[in-house]
């Protein structure tokens, strides 16, 4: 816990000490080392904390206005923390490549002041034991994040999606402080806990029984906000695009799950009611369809990435919401499973998200083209971040014989065994939740399939994508990094789903053995995986046997005899998801605006394919609404002054009828 | 893995993906005799799979200039991963190689994977025909796997086992008495989904002329000598393997003991190619459907699939 | 002596009465003179024995409001050549109509509120209402500053009234001060009046209403 | 005998200050007299203090916290005006908003003025007799006149006239209240807060709650409470930054003036009575407040606008009571130096940019390169984030909120809270980002010109600095004394 106080120092040291040195490259050395080196610090005692369940707490007394502040690692804790900081560490030194060249435009200390602060807080929230903790923490991330994502505030749609952003996460932020303040509010959330806070030191209330329902409803929001859940989760398509790709790597990768994290942690403190599960699933169910269709109908490729992380949010709220609904029937292996799952997947959807945001910040950063119908043939230019891609798309579509497919597999499992058993309130939920994971991760396939394609194969599509080069190595290295995890966590899948159910074992009894047939099941499955490399490879080997001396012509694209064609007559992203778009466009809106040519002597047509963003249009209109309605009443003081004189006789009035009545 | 622990299963199991891989070319031929004999026509060999697999593997090849590794890497994939789900793939109630619960997710999971890349191998080219037949084979592949993936359910559901070996090995006469009308579905939405998956008709042609209505022979247009014999090969894997799971749902002959492991295997393949017989009497009985129509034709699949679950839930 | 304290009440009464009537701004900072000689009287009533300090009170007392308050209040209506007219929003009769409302409202509100100690005439918390509520009004309804100052000023009045009646134990202290604080806004308002005259060419108080929302 | 002395050194400086003709030795006397007040304050802040005129004046805790704000507040304002007053240009010169001429008042009278404001101030937080209070309420209404009216042009002479009346209006209603006051103890009773205190239960209860209507809507238009309000953006848009920074204690003590007449109705057993008189009007002024905030043009009006709806938060805290109390009197630190500190620099910002517009600042963190980071983290100050001291008040005001089972109230809180939040932020960030080369420039090479930071004076800088690092510490660490006497303050004036 020594080494978890000096992890928490090294990041608030490093982030003040960031902004001391004059010189670019000083200040960037010392902000991006202090993330580095705190993470390293603080990796240690979470992976041990995970080995051995029981943790460890560390509590310093902090003079009023906190209190007591306390820390805690448990098996939950590290299941975060240990991908958290792995991830904030690998960004970090990404983000001094990718800052690298702004040199001269602005200081380097402010990024990496927050860079750290964001950091720290991300931990605290992770291991805080206290609500006032929490909040502390929490709204230092929020904060945080804010000024990173608005880093490029130059750019007005940045500021536009900076202000989005801190609107709702300080909505949200409301929810968590009445859920924190709540009399007898302790963290994680038990009920009836004594109140060793200031209201009680002082006023001596006495803590009023509050129903469990309503905890996990302001749990629901507050944390559900954050985590991207439909429709709350409006600020998400909009802030991870326009924050720098290191940090859109740690939001999507990492802050996000802070909300999974908070809704687990009241699921497994409180008894659930079926009806939290039934919540659960609805709104995962939906969150995941309707971000993946938002992914199918985007033109920007960290536009896609942000809508696919909000896919596979709604994907760990599903194994939530099983969870929970085990554990409500009183299914130990169900709860077991879903937890399970949503733990697994949080790890494999951390890693694999952030190496595509890095990716496509690689891009970004080499070609400065956002849009993916203009770029292409990008891999032989940069091959590193193209094979990278490669690996983390077919990862994140939940393919085997990756990471993703042990989280998938877990999860549809979870589902088939709470179809199969003699529960009448499991089977249908189990259903729905086993039905919105194959159309999810079959949606998914075709959105990156057609991104990875558009973005990185074939001719490229204009001037800039020609001009692409690698990244530099400060940027290459995390990929390559992360790229590896990859293919690691398909193998691995069995040791991570053990070390998740051991984290849930104190919550739910017997956890490990219950799950065991499941972990028996990873485990052959990685023998298949073993074929599979074995065979592909084997194949390929055939494949370069049977040319080697054989004439092998390199000519033009055959394309059924069409020589020739112009790079942009390729088929686009937009026009590849089109026909699955249309399918969903009740949910994506119009996936597209044509003008048609229209008269003897048509003008110019074309079309226009993006889907809207229909949550925040409405959240647009209704907020818009609500100002003109509040605009109206600044006629209340139009400057007379003897309008006021009046205002102030017929308060005295009315407060002396109230008063002697 | 139960199925790995007895030597004697083991060498079962091998022997059965040894027929499979001998075996599955012959179903194309199969099909075209079906088809010459509707036809009134004498049709090719029925090994002329086998010819053109060992001419194609003889040839060079040609790449686009636009293409780059990821082009090479789709055939391969492809036919790994149908190698892979043979391996999985019970055949007449027997098991196959490798057995867990839940299997049948990774089976799904196989196919899709081999799409994934074959889809951006075609998009490697630059063409916008292969682009088109690439985004068309995605499209399809979203309510066709689910449709499979919830058809396995239905028989896990009917069966009460997880895994695919499971589930085949139970379904027996007795089972078939017990819910016969959900079987049946679930049988025909399989069957839908094995044509979807293997590019037959009404999805697809897969001898037509006509770049515009292809789906997977126009992904596949640029690969060349042994890329093609690959992809050839895989199909013939598919179709194989598919037919495996559906024979051995419709054909609820078993043999639990060694002896009658042999009768098993042997009513498995008679059941593949009186399926690829079927295939052949529906491709020359009917034309292939609309485009815009296969989307609807899938999604029936899966409705037929979600029916079978709601008929065993209530 | 309570009569003589009635009489005076009942003077105030009717001065508001003619304050909210008539129309010449010179005669209503003469009403406001002539309340504040009567009020300079009411500290030195029901005495029992004369001593120092009610006298200061009153004569202080009597020299601002009767004679230093009217002083400020013409010269700043001179400097500001302007028709001598009040400008009312609420005509005369509407307003004299509030006035009996009001007398009626502040009745009622003196009945609900208990008479303040012994020996105070049960019309001194209605008539202070009443003289409050007057000067409210004539604040809120007249469009000069200087008729919003004579508004302050009748407000002004009704407290003193009250609190000279009703409350004899009030140190010397409290109620110089209290004298001085209105002395000097009645001072600063003055200043203030000459500057919005010089400022604007005029001191409707209406028409400043640049600041708003 | 520190205590008197915060009172008279001040008044005899501000004599002084007015026949002094030297502006440099007038500044210094001004610093001085700043330095020496915070001095004395806080040899009383430890020191037990006694009585002075038999127990008229007597600084207890909350007349110690309620002066540590204002002299904290004091000193601040006064070294920033210091520069300030080096730097304004002498003269006539043209108005920047209409372009007419005007020349700022004698810098003598300025300066007399603000130490008297400062003796009034003092004054009050002594006062122990009702009477005394509103004498003092009522002399820092007329001490902080002509500052108002610093900058002779016609918007800072309306400003003024409407500070003027309405607040002289507001302030005889509480004198008529004070009377009742003290006639609800059947005439005989003094204005002395002891005396009425001990004489608690004997009170009339009817006289006491229309007494206690009369002082809070007198002492609510001083300080600032929806709907009396309405004197104070005008006074804050008009007046030099410094004038609206000392506005803000001038609120506090107004805030103190009710809170005493409250131990008044608490002694009577009457608390209930007031709380939700409280509570309304805070809630009232809190949505007034929003309703406004929400798409202001003028950032300083913004900000007058956001001390009304803190105002709000003080009255909702008092009238909550319990630690909601204690909630109060911190918030009344915490939002004291936030909304200091923004003044200031509000005034660096018009210095800078010549114009009071929202839309027309821009990229205020690359133009002002000290100033605009201090102006970001005063926004987060002043809407209550964390570490800043807002967060904790309003988090335990919350919390007792909450504790005490009034939910509703909480949630309306809450939710009044967060659009004051969207308003500010929305503006006051805006105001922040982007550059300024768009917004103000016309030509490219004006816009090279202007897109380089400016230089600042120390003056100007250090101030808001030193207020913005006192609402961190109150965010993240109380002294022990301050947390001892805040306590002891909260008990006092009737939390519990």
């Amino acid at each position: 816990m020594i080494l978890f106080a000096c992890c928490l120092a090294t990041f608030l040291l490093g982030a003040l000490a960031a902004l001391l040195p004059r010189s670019y490259r000083a200040a960037s050395a010392i902000g991006a080392g202090a993330s580095v080196l705190g993470c390293l610090l603080g990796l240690i005692p979470a992976a041990r904390a995970l080995v051995e369940p029981q943790g460890w707490a560390l509590t310093l007394a902090w003079p009023p206005p906190f209190g007591l502040g306390s820390f805690a690692i448990d098996g939950v804790s590290a299941m975060f923390l240990v991908p958290a900081l792995a991830l904030i560490g690998l960004a970090a030194v990404y983000g001094r490549g990718y800052l690298a060249d702004q040199e001269g435009r602005r200081r380097a200390g402010p990024p990496w002041f927050f860079y750290n602060i964001l950091a720290a807080a991300i931990t605290g929230v992770f291991t805080a034991r206290d609500p006032l903790l929490l909040l502390l923490c929490w709204e230092a991330m929020a904060l945080s994040s804010y000024f990173l994502i608005c880093l490029e505030d130059a750019d007005g749609a940045v500021r536009r999606a900076g202000r989005i952003y801190l609107v709702a996460s300080n909505l949200g932020a409301a929810f968590l402080l009445v859920l924190c303040l709540l009399p007898g509010a302790a963290w994680p959330p038990v009920l009836g806990a004594a109140d060793a806070g200031l209201a009680s030191s002082l006023g001596g209330m006495t803590p009023v029984a509050i129903p469990a329902g309503a905890i996990f409803l302001l749990a629901l929001v507050g944390f559900g906000s954050k985590a991207g859940l439909a429709p709350l989760g409006v600020w998400l398509p909009e802030a991870h695009p326009a924050a720098p790709s290191h940090v859109s790597a740690v939001l999507s990768g990492v802050m996000i799950k802070t909300g999974v994290y908070g809704i687990l942690r009241v699921l497994l403190a409180l008894p659930p009611q079926p009806w939290w599960g039934w919540t659960l699933l609805t709104l995962g169910g939906a969150t995941a369809v309707l971000g993946v269709a938002g992914a199918l109908g985007q033109s920007e490729l960290k536009r896609l990435l942000a809508w696919s992380s909000m896919e596979n949010a709604g994907l760990m709220l599903l194994g939530l919401g099983l969870g929970a609904l085990g554990r409500a029937f009183d299914e130990p292996v169900v709860a077991a499973l879903g937890f399970g799952a949503a733990l697994v997947h949080m790890v494999n959807h951390g890693v694999f998200k952030s190496l595509l945001f890095l990716g496509a910040g690689s891009v970004l950063h080499a070609t400065g083209e956002r849009r993916m119908d203009r770029l292409g043939g990008v891999l032989g230019r940069m091959p590193v971040t193209g094979a990278t891609f490669l690996a983390a798309a077919l990862g994140i579509c939940g393919l085997p014989p990756l990471g993703g497919f042990a989280s998938e597999l877990v999860l549809g499992l979870c589902a088939l065994k709470g179809l199969l058993l003699p529960q009448p309130g499991l089977d249908i939920p189990s259903l729905a939740a086993l039905a919105a994971l194959i159309l999810c991760a079959g949606m998914a396939a075709a959105a990156f399939s057609g991104a990875f394609g558009v973005v990185f194969l074939g001719a490229p599509r204009g001037e800039t994508a020609q001009h692409a080069h690698e990244s530099p190595r400060a940027m290459r290295a995390p990929m390559l990094i992360l790229a590896a995890l990859v293919p690691l966590l398909g193998i691995l899948a069995p040791l991570v789903l053990r070390a998740a159910l051991r984290a849930l074992a104190p919550a739910i009894p017997g956890a490990e053995a219950l799950g065991a047939p499941t972990v028996e099941a990873l485990t052959t499955a990685t023998l298949v995986f073993g074929l599979l490399f074995a065979l592909l490879g084997g194949l390929l080997l055939l494949r370069r046997a049977l040319l080697r001396g054989r004439d092998v012509r390199t000519g033009p694209t055959w394309d059924c005899g069409y020589a020739a064609p112009t790079a942009r007559i390729q088929y686009t992203y937009s026009s590849f998801t089109q026909p699955l778009a249309e399918m969903f466009h009740a949910l994506t809106g119009p996936t597209g605006v044509l003008t048609r040519p229209w008269g003897l002597f048509p003008a110019r047509a074309g079309h226009v394919a993006e889907s809207e963003d229909r949550m925040l249009n409405g959240f647009l209109a209704l907020f818009g609404f609500i100002d003109a309605k509040l605009e109206a009443l600044h006629r209340l003081q139009q400057g007379q002054v003897h309008v006021y004189v009046l205002y102030i006789a017929a308060t005295l009035v009315a407060l002396l009828a109230w008063g002697l009545w | 893995m139960s199925a790995a622990v007895d030597m004697n299963m083991l060498g079962g199991a091998l022997l059965r993906m040894a027929a499979g891989l001998t075996l599955c070319p012959l179903l194309f031929g199969v099909i075209n005799r079906v088809k010459a004999l509707f036809a009134g026509r004498r049709g090719q060999p029925l090994l002329q799979t086998y010819y053109d697999l060992a001419k194609l593997l003889r040839k060079g090849a040609v790449y686009s200039g636009a293409t780059s590794w990821a082009f090479g890497l789709g055939p391969a994939a492809g036919l790994a991963c149908c190698l892979c789900a043979l391996a999985l793939a019970p055949l007449g109630g027997q098991p196959g190689l490798f057995s867990f619960e839940g299997d049948l997710f990774l089976f799904a999971g196989l196919y899709s994977l081999g799409r994934f890349l074959t889809a951006t191998a075609a998009l490697d080219t630059g063409s916008s025909f292969e682009g088109m037949g690439a985004s068309r084979e995605m499209q399809f592949a979203v309510p066709a796997e689910l449709a499979l993936i919830l058809g396995f359910v239905a028989l896990a559901q009917a069966t009460g086992d997880y895994s695919l070996a499971g589930i085949l090995g139970r379904l027996d006469l007795a089972r078939w008495q017990a819910c016969g009308p959900v079987l049946a579905l679930t049988a025909a939405a399989l069957f839908l989904v094995l044509l979807a998956e293997t590019c037959r008709i009404p999805v697809d042609d897969p001898n037509t002329h006509l770049e515009l209505t292809m789906v997977h022979e126009v992904m596949v247009l640029d690969h060349s000598g042994p890329d093609l014999a690959f992809i050839v090969y895989g199909q013939a894997l598919k179709m194989w393997t598919l037919g495996a799971v559906l024979a051995g749902l419709v054909i609820p002959a078993r043999g639990g003991e060694a002896s009658s492991m042999l009768l098993g295997a042997v009513w498995g393949v008679a059941g593949i190619f009186g399926l690829a017989v079927v295939i052949g009497i529906v491709e020359s009985s009917m034309a292939r459907l609309r485009l815009l129509l296969v989307p609807r034709l899938l999604v029936g699949a899966t409705a037929l699939s979600g029916l079978a679950l709601i008929l065993l839930l209530r | 002596m309570l009569s003589l304290v009635e009489l005076i009440l009942v003077g105030l009464v009717l001065t508001n009465l003619v304050l909210l009537g008539t129309s010449r701004i010179g005669l209503c900072i003469r009403m406001v003179a002539f309340q504040g000689v009567g009020l300079a009287l009411l500290p030195l009533l029901g005495l029992e024995a004369l001593s120092p300090e009610p006298l200061v009170i009153s004569g202080a007392t009597a020299l601002l409001k009767g004679w230093i308050f009217p002083l400020l209040l013409f010269r700043s209506l001179e400097s500001a050549h302007v028709r001598a007219e009040v400008e009312p929003y609420v005509g005369y009769s509407n307003s004299l109509l509030f006035g009996v409302a009001a007398l009626a409202v502040s009745v009622w509100l003196g009945g609900r509120v208990p008479v303040p100690g012994p020996g105070v005439p049960s019309l001194l918390t209605p008539v202070a209402f009443f003289t409050i509520l007057v000067g409210l009004f004539v604040i809120v309804t007249r469009r000069k500053a200087v008729s919003q100052v004579v508004g302050y000023l009748v407000l002004e009045n009704g407290i003193f009234a009250f609190g000279a009646v009703a409350l004899r134990k009030a140190q010397l202290l409290v109620e110089m001060g209290i004298l001085l604080d209105v002395f000097v806004a009645v001072f600063v308002m003055g200043i203030a009046i000459f500057r919005i005259n010089r400022e604007f060419d005029h001191i409707d108080a209406d028409r400043l209403a640049s600041l708003k929302e | 005998m520190p205590a008197r002395w915060t009172i008279l050194a001040p008044a005899a400086a501000g004599a002084a200050a007015f026949v002094i003709p030297d502006n440099r030795t007038r500044r210094g006397l001004l610093v001085g007299t700043a330095v020496a007040h915070l001095a004395l304050t806080l040899y009383a802040f430890r020191a037990p203090s006694r009585a002075i005129f038999e127990g008229a004046l007597l600084l207890d805790d909350p007349g110690r916290l309620f002066l540590l704000a204002t002299s904290v507040l004091f000193i601040a304002a006064a070294f920033y005006s210091a520069g300030y007053l080096k730097r304004e240009a002498s003269g006539t010169r043209p108005d920047m908003v209409e372009g007419r001429l005007f020349s700022n008042s004698p810098e003598a009278r300025f300066t007399g003025c603000l130490l008297l404001f400062l003796a009034a101030m003092s004054f009050v937080c002594l006062a122990q007799n009702l009477g005394l209070l509103w004498v003092g309420v009522e002399a820092t209404t007329l001490a902080s006149a002509p500052l108002v009216y610093f900058h002779r042009h016609h918007r800072s002479l309306e400003a003024t006239w409407k500070y003027l009346l309405l607040c002289s209006v507001g302030i005889a209603l509480a004198l008529f209240g004070t009377y009742m006051l003290a006639l609800s103890g059947g005439g005989e009773v003094s204005l002395g807060l002891p005396a009425l205190m001990a004489a608690g239960p004997t009170l009339n209860p009817v006289l006491l709650k229309a007494a206690f209507v009369f002082l809070l809507v007198g002492y609510g238009t001083k300080m600032g409470l929806a709907p009396m309000h309405t004197w104070l953006p005008d006074v804050y848009s008009e007046s030099p930054s410094v004038v609206a920074l000392l506005s803000t204690s001038l609120l506090n003590v107004s805030f103190l003036a009710i809170l005493r007449v409250r131990q008044v109705l608490c002694a009577a057993g009457q608390a209930q009575f007031g709380n939700d008189l409280l509570v309304f009007l805070g809630l009232t002024s809190m949505g007034w407040a929003a309703i406004f905030l929400l798409r202001q043009t003028d950032y300083k009006r913004l900000l007058a606008y956001s001390s009304v709806e803190h105002m709000g938060i003080l009255a909702f805290g008092a009238g909550i009571g319990g630690a909601g109390m204690f909630g109060a009197l911190l918030h009344l630190f915490a939002h004291g130096v936030a909304k200091g500190a923004m003044f200031l620099l509000a005034g660096n910002v018009l210095a800078a940019y010549m114009t009071k517009n929202v839309s027309g600042v821009r990229g205020l963190v690359r133009a002002l390169p000290y100033s605009g980071p201090l102006w970001v983290a005063g926004v987060l100050a002043l809407v209550g984030m964390p570490p800043f001291g807002a967060f904790v008040s309003e988090l335990t005001i919350l919390r007792s909120a909450l504790a005490g089972g009034r939910y509703t109230l909480a949630g309306i809180f809450l939710l009044l809270l967060s659009v004051a939040f969207i308003g500010i932020t929305t503006a006051c960030l805006r105001m922040a980002q982007g550059n300024r080369a768009a917004a103000a420039a016309a030509t490219p090479a004006e816009a090279a010109a202007t897109a380089k930071p400016m230089r600042e004076h120390w003056s100007a800088v250090l101030p808001p600095l030193a207020l913005l690092a006192c609402a961190l510490l109150l965010g993240l660490f109380h002294p022990a004394r301050l947390a001892e006497v805040m306590v002891s303050a909260a008990r006092i004036t009737g939390g519990f």
